[in-house]
């Protein structure tokens, strides 16, 4: 297998699916002459067109609200909102239209529609532009939700969001795209609706998704340097949960902690906590951990991003509080 | 006698819509008295002429989008009453099963998208259905509705914008009936005329009086075949004015007996029997015989309403997704 | 002390306020001349002027965005977002403004806005206009969120919030409205940030806020006949949350059912069970319990409607398991 | 010899604070290529004019909202160039304590009320300090700056809509620089006149060279002017261009070295430069002595910035609210 970034895992699978699928197209703010954001789309509009790669004007509500109505006309449209802080102004559309209009009109419509965004802070861009709010959308009923935090999951969770037939929220991480990995754009895909095992251990279960999985990965290394053997589970599927998969896992090691870059108070480590306390509550040795973002919006200069975003030593001291205990 | 642009079976049709539609809802206000529907209750008594003329004029081919006063719009579409009647009571012989009331009918085999209860959030659909005819090369016009009120609405501007810009077939459909809720136009948009808006995105646009359902069927027959020749988007603004409450809480403080009765004297019933009247002749037999007609299929609808049953509860989470997954 | 509505209350304290203090002022849709979607504020347009109660047009991103610059430029705006529903499209006002200002301009600024809203079903609204989204609003920081669950509460939380430098969301519960109770305009105020314990009992506590209140207390008075004596906490504010009265009751009560009528998953309730689950874990004899909203789009038809909120049997017999242990 | 409806004095002063800004900005540059900037940076240069011609035409007392592309703003406005400098590097020294960084420059006792990020997010801001002065009868002016781009976003309309419909005292100064981010105004707005808008609104409104700095001086007095004598908002849409990329991660593939360099040859303060020359003779010799001491000013800021400290990291949470109640 070849290594990739991420960005090109991306790309890759966008133009596989513009090419082999007539009713796919992609439209969102310079996705086209631009070539994305984060270049996730670079040379599609010249070798594709302007039909099938759409740059939009700044019209958040607009363009998500055109996607749902392309889809509702027969279209599979991937709507690009450029990042997480800016789907705030689309929300009104994917929670009251997207999410409710099959249900609402008792089976009759579907809303085969994709919606990409860049998520997560990490780049100094500040308190405007860092948002993770992930449990926001993994709370509404209607809509399903995919983060990668692989290279090979950023290309296959697009075509799996694409493949299904309801709404689906794919979250990028914004850091990981530069990231490298292994990649095969070939390889037979695992459900999207399944979490992954990322690593196994039978101490401590890790929780995480998204941009925190190589975090945590590397704190599950540097435990099981101090001979913590960590379970490491990559959600991959924030809405539904795949909440058989880590209750089983915590009911092997009997611990866990969270790790989830949104904010503490009413991220989605809390469902995960929630769930844990109520499926797996007589398996628990020990208090369960979690290691978020401080509650405060995310500052500019580095140093204080690093304090306000979950780190590495963070991870492995709850991992440690966890199975040694917590001291008092 | 004046002349019409229609004949006279053709205006009968109308007016027998207008008439089919104004029976249909004071049925409705009396069993919400009933309390057989609930929830709330958005009346389009007054403004009929503008969901006639205008879907009248459109193709069963074209797409509707509407908001949440539509049971005219679903009426006039073709939508059985029945089905709409029975929605408004909650039961699954409704047009959506029950679960959606009165502010979201849906009935997707006759191209009737909805039902939208969030003010101006059915506008980025309608560009959307147009935007997929536009891809497929289909010469199918999305008839977009909405109130004054939605035009103060940043999803407006954007849905104008995006129509504009790409030349989508979409025919906004501005039902300007005076009031958002309690507030009066003037008190609203800072430009009571909101074809300058259409015009500042240079959607060629004009002023129809939504009073006459002769007016609305001609504009927008006009303005559908302008968007069929794919000379993009159409605006229309249609004047008009709801005679009743704004939904059944509604004290009405906000206007003056006044003003009410002024409008009422421009009833679009009334005027459109008068100008058959005056175009073909109409006997008042004729109108009578229309009205008992209307209120014998309205009756049928509540009968129908009344004998349907309730979704079983073990359906709640039926149609949540396509493909559950969970 | 007499009785009266929770929306006689709301009126009480509003023109309270605009009474009182030069720099308060009321707007939003229909605030004036409609009297207020929920009559809140019947005849305080004519009382007051159109300076102190403002008709506003149906712009949500752009009143709350006026009311916070207005809140920067002195004045204590009330601004009402008619309901939670339609808060969506003001989101971003909230989060990336209201919630950021001070922290982002290192103190500089401060935003002293109210923002009030109705929230919640029950009234056969449908899909588009029955969100429960607390959870939402009490994961920003930067914004403090309070719920009322009582008459009292309704006027009380209001003035507190008006009093507080900072931009407060005040949620009303729209099926509460009507009610009654009792009502004191002049009794002394508690502190808005502490829980109420609204009922004591030593055997399971039920946690709830807002329109889930008197569902809770009714099921406990249900239970007290069953011989399960339960403690009732009021959350009353939900950022911050006052982690210490309702850990301190479980660690009486060794139980919890958490009563939520937002989505399950993300809701509130999520966050209350991963707190309990860190910091009473060792005094928790039984699996936590949440009964929430069943995640779908609230559907129209009553008895679906009815199936799809909370009611009081479910808090009854969550409380029972959480007493007398799941059957299997 | 041309004439120009400044004194010398002030005709240089202009000059001088339009070179303060380019060289500030083309250092910064150099700065974020040594990493000690990070995140966004977006540099104004070539649109300097704008900043400078409106914000001199202000008076002290008068609000200012920016967006992200607001160092010229911040620094025309008074803001000291360390604490600008200092605010990107992240140092406590910043206007923002470093917290905000390039995106989000505030000085409050300046009335310079930030640096917004969300394109759109600061119209209303400024409606609402517009509103709170018209509630104190106080005659300032809220001078609110955006680009072409969040034209195009619903809150765009909503703000024009309350300025226009409350007469507040807004001045809206749309930075045309034809382009958002890498799409071309024709290919984002339907209209590219987006003075329309505003006259949709019934709002006065002008087309300004934005790269004549005396023309957008004169036109902002004037438009102040009206504003203060209650006359409700104004609204100038400023024709500019950006001479460099939209931020430091932009390959520009969007549009030809062509426009571009057309558009050079109207830089801003060439212009400036030859127009003062030619109306009352400009030394070579005074226009680098302008230049030298801007660059000392700008290397000041550098060394203010290099020996800032660090916010301590227990402050993180420090100034979330007034009031803590956790
Ligand atoms: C975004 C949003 N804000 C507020 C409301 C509450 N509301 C329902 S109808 C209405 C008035 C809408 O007026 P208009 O668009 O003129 O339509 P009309 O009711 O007159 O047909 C309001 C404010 C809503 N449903 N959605
Ligand atoms: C709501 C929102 N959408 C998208 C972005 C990403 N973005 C940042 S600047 C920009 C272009 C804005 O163009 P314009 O308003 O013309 O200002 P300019 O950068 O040209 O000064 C975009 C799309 C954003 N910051 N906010
Ligand atoms: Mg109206
Ligand atoms: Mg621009």
């Amino acid at each position: 297998m070849k290594n990739a970034t991420y960005r090109e895992a991306v790309r890759t699978a966008l133009r596989r699916a513009l090419l082999e699928d007539p009713t796919v197209f992609l439209m969102g703010e310079d996705v086209g002459s631009y070539g994305g954001a984060y270049s996730c789309s670079a040379g599609l509009l010249d070798e594709l067109g302007p039909s099938k790669v759409r740059d939009t004007p700044l019209s958040e509500s607009g363009f998500v609200g055109a996607g749902i109505g392309a889809a509702l006309g027969g279209m599979k449209p991937i709507v690009e909102v450029m990042t997480v802080n800016f789907s705030l102004l689309a929300l009104d559309q994917i929670v009251n239209n997207a999410a409710t209009l099959r249900h609402m009109s008792g089976g009759q419509l579907a809303v085969p529609l994709v919606v990409r965004m860049a998520t997560g802070g990490g780049r100094q861009l500040a308190a405007q532009h860092s948002h993770s709010l992930e449990s926001w959308y993994a709370h509404v009923p209607g809509i399903k939700v995919l983060a990668s935090g692989t290279v090979q999951d950023a290309h296959d969770l697009l075509l799996d969001a694409l493949e299904d037939p309801d709404p689906v929220i794919v979250f990028e991480h914004q850091f990981l795209y530069p990231m490298e990995g292994p990649f095969d754009p070939d390889a037979p895909r695992t459900s999207p609706w399944r979490a992954a095992i990322r690593r196994s251990g039978r101490d401590v279960t890790l929780i995480t998704y998204g941009g925190s999985l190589p975090k945590t990965l590397a704190a599950a290394d540097e435990l099981a340097r101090g001979d913590i053997e960590a379970e490491v589970i990559d959600l991959r599927s924030l809405r539904p949960l795949d909440h058989a998969t880590f209750v089983a896992s915590v009911r092997r090691t009997h611990r866990a902690v969270i790790v989830d870059e949104g904010w503490r108070t009413g991220s989605l480590s809390a469902e995960v906590a929630a769930r844990l306390a109520e499926d797996a509550f007589f398996d628990l040795d020990a208090p369960l951990e979690r290691v978020c973002s401080v509650e405060v919006p995310i500052p500019y200069a580095k140093h204080l991003e690093d304090a306000a975003l979950p780190q590495v030593p963070a991870i492995v001291q709850a991992a440690e509080r966890a199975v040694r205990g917590r001291r008092t | 006698m004046t002349s019409l642009s229609v004949t006279k079976e053709e205006g009968v049709a109308l007016l027998r819509q207008m008439i089919l539609v104004r029976l249909f809802e004071e049925r409705c206000a009396e069993v919400y008295g009933q309390q057989k529907i609930r929830g709330f209750l958005h009346l389009y008594v007054g403004e009929e002429a503008v969901a006639v003329g205008a879907i009248r004029a459109l193709d069963d081919d074209d797409s509707i989008v509407a908001t949440y006063r539509e049971h005219g719009h679903a009426i006039v579409r073709g939508v059985p009453l029945g089905a709409v009647m029975a929605e408004m009571y909650g039961r699954q012989n409704g047009c959506a099963r029950g679960r959606g009331g009165s502010m979201h009918l849906f009935d997707v085999s006759r191209r009737f998208f909805g039902g939208y209860a969030i003010v101006g959030g059915g506008l980025p659909i309608a560009v959307g259905l147009a935007l997929a005819d536009q891809m497929n090369a289909r010469t199918r016009v999305t008839a977009c509705f909405f109130g004054d009120g939605a035009t103060d609405e940043g999803e407006f501007h954007e849905s104008l914008n995006l129509a504009a810009l790409w030349r989508l077939p979409v025919l906004f459909l501005c039902e300007n009936n005076q009031y958002a809720m309690g507030t009066a136009l003037r008190r609203h948009a800072s430009d009571p005329a909101i074809v300058h808006m259409a015009q500042a995105h240079g959607i060629p646009s004009r002023h129809v009086d939504g009073m006459d359902v002769f007016e609305v069927l001609d504009a927008t027959r006009e303005a559908a075949a302008a968007i069929r020749r794919g000379e993009g988007p159409r605006f229309l603004e249609l004047q008009t004015y709801r005679f009743r409450a704004h939904s059944m809480y509604d004290a009405e403080k906000y206007r003056d007996r006044e003003e009410v009765a002024r409008w009422k004297e421009r009833d679009p019933i009334a005027f459109a029997t008068r100008k058959l009247d005056g175009a073909y002749g109409l006997a008042t037999a004729e109108v009578e015989a229309l009205r008992a007609a209307a209120a014998e299929e309205v009756e049928a609808s509540v009968r129908e309403a009344d004998a349907g049953t309730l979704e079983p509860v073990e359906d709640l989470r039926r149609d949540l997704y396509v493909r559950d997954v969970g």
